[in-house]
């Protein structure tokens, strides 16, 4: 989706004012909120394009202006109402009211270890040939999903080059909305600054994105 | 006023933070014992040393160089930086005359596994706005000056690969240990807002 | 600008939710910002370029929550300080604490129907002869200018075709940032919606901006 | 949350305009009596009222819409609808097949000495960000449902031209004053998010 989180060449938002020292969390509740939502994740009820997805569609001055751990919990609260397990009244009463839907995959402390050094990859058996090569002139499209999607409003419509061929990777586009991991080949693909940007651009800087082939044409 | 929201918003959210947990905990969601294994595996375990420690063994071994910018999802998981955010990894070696920065403009995806968890900075609109369009003023809020002949690598993070760059060893560490190179690489160095630091 | 201004196109922000039966003013204060915007433009400080740059320029997540007379407000304020009429001591006190800059240009009861019937046409003397015709196809240039433009991100790049020639008229550009009038020649270009948003676009729609000369080049 | 501010930005708002205008007066910046008088002209003066008796006017008279459809900026300055956003002004004419609809993605251009200041919804994100790329959705929202085949035109006032929409004259309102015809049309049919109302 065209939505606030798409922040690729965006003005206006003052320097980046990086912190000295500065520390892990800045509150208590922003380690509670790391914590709970991978032990949610760990429930299995949505995916990591579904839980981007739920972030980014907050309202979008609220994107802007909440820190990410609060946009982390916002989005939560969100997956965890679409999915059964805690309804806004039970927000608001500070208690449970209905049964869990799936309490058996709680995720216990022996099984933490594990599953974080595990992690989950994404790549996939491809389902076909690679429509690209490295090397191949393409244009990314000009494509304006109201879903989810990951390919950057700055590079729709843009040519550029394949770098690399990265085999088959879950498609988030799909895998956001209940559409299945759908892999298709993943791509790196190298712009030059001055496609992107316009003549005026610094020559010396180039972008790279990873582009799934339903993003690219040839060019 | 902003200030003002800031105070009112961490009461705020302590309260409504606390009643989500309460809840999920009451239904037997999570574990409490398991919210605390997370944190402490963030805080204590897996944090930008274990990234340094991956520059510091390309510096002093180039077939473990060799190797990680072949395969540094093989390379890195061998030093036992596995997991989440690092299951696909690829490290991009800086040169004299070229400078790659990383960038997640969709989101904040970054290389937990080697890194730990990304900074406020490294999420927040100005760096995911300026970065893939202005990168050297950027660079410049952070303090470094690059050469205007420098090629500027900017890897915008939009799929699961995760980047791990490798900037240059500074001069003057001939001989140190890999333990003691490991001091020079700060995480900016390995997101490419930062230099290795020279002795 | 790439600033919080230019929405065409963006999602998440939810319905248009008309109001029914809305009143002109939701609150006497906007009443009174839009006065005092229309009685401090007539100082001459500063273009309705500069200005719209002023409203533009605030911090995206305000601009995107402010309500619009807020904006105003708020714009308002950074155009007096900038020429040096209300500095932010005086707002925080509540009274002048220094001599105005050009209380000679202020507005009279008398004038207001004059002023407001008289407007501010934008139209000049064209310095040259039109670059382009009616008919002609034309590619919005993919420029990202770090200053006021009135070319929104969506056309750029994109292929059109001429739909009017408007004579010469103030370049916003320049005019915002103290470069004067600079005037070019202003076009209405049209634009298939499917060049704009992709080929799943409802294939009735056209889009049309008025651009000026140096937005566009031929295609 | 939001009504909680809304309330209190209420309250800051009126201290702090209060607060400027205070100064301003004490400049002699501005006048009181000309800010009535602005507010006054926009309250009472000029308004849709106006942009509905151009519309009667081309309705009722052929010649005029000829004159409106060559140069409305004549056109209306002919009838006194003079003046500030409302210098250039051109005039689009819905037909059986083709719907205007106007919009300002940039900020909040509209033809002020025609429709008088615009209504919230006008300037807001959500009628900005899909007005250029889903008309029909929003039409829908405005209760308008237009046949699959009528071409939707769009407008994006990037420039100093002001659009008035000419909705098309309804059946059965053959032989009606100039007067009683300009009460079928509301501000939104000359937006284009509405119709001529049907008598």
């Amino acid at each position: 989706m065209n939505g606030p989180q798409d922040l690729g060449g965006q003005m206006g938002f003052g320097p980046v004012a990086p912190e000295v020292d500065e520390p892990l969390f800045h509150a208590d509740w922003e380690r509670r909120v790391l914590a709970i939502t991978l032990a949610c994740a760990a429930l299995g009820h949505w995916t990591i394009d579904e839980s981007r997805h739920a972030r980014e569609s907050l309202p979008p001055a609220d994107y802007l202006y909440f820190s990410y751990y609060r946009i982390w919990f916002e989005a939560l609260t969100h997956l965890l109402a679409r999915h059964g397990e805690v309804s806004t009244q039970e927000l608001a009463s500070g208690h449970a009211l209905a049964p869990p839907v799936r309490a058996q995959r709680c995720l216990s402390a022996a099984e933490v270890p594990g599953v974080l050094s595990r992690g989950g990859p994404s790549a996939r058996d491809p389902l076909g040939p690679a429509l690209f090569a490295r090397g191949q002139r393409v244009r990314a499209r000009n494509l304006h999903a109201e879903g989810h999607t990951r390919l950057p409003r700055y590079a729709r419509g843009r040519i550029g080059h394949i770098e690399a061929v990265h085999g088959a990777h879950v498609f988030p586009d799909a895998n956001a909305h209940g559409g299945g991991e759908a892999p298709q080949w993943l791509y790196t693909v190298i712009f030059d600054g001055q496609a992107l940007w316009g003549p005026d651009t610094d020559p010396t800087l180039s972008v790279r994105i990873d582009a799934w082939e339903s993003y690219l044409e040839p060019a | 006023m902003h200030d003002h929201i800031e105070t009112s918003e961490t009461e705020e959210m302590t309260a409504r933070v606390r009643a989500l947990e309460t809840i999920l905990v009451e239904k037997c969601l999570v574990d409490p014992a398991s919210l605390d294994a997370i944190i402490e595996t963030y805080s204590e375990h897996v944090g930008p040393q274990n990234g340094a420690a991956v520059v510091a063994r390309a510096w002093s071994d180039p077939a473990f160089a060799d190797w990680l910018a072949r395969d540094a999802t093989a390379a890195i998981h061998s030093l036992g930086f596995t997991g989440r955010q690092g299951e696909h990894m690829q490290a991009l070696f800086n040169t004299p005359d070229s400078h790659n920065l990383v960038v997640c403009t969709l989101c904040s995806c970054y290389p937990w596994a080697t890194l730990g968890l990304p900074p406020v900075w490294y999420k927040s609109p100005p760096y995911r706005a300026r970065a893939v369009r202005d990168p050297r003023g950027v660079l410049a809020e952070f303090g470094v000056d690059l050469p205007a002949e420098t090629r500027i690598h900017v890897w915008d993070s939009t799929a699961e690969l995760r980047y791990l760059v490798i900037p240059m060893r500074p001069a003057g560490t001939e001989g140190w240990s890999e333990g003691k190179l490991a001091t020079c690489v700060s995480r900016n160095a390995m997101i490419g807002t930062g230099l290795a630091a020279r002795p």
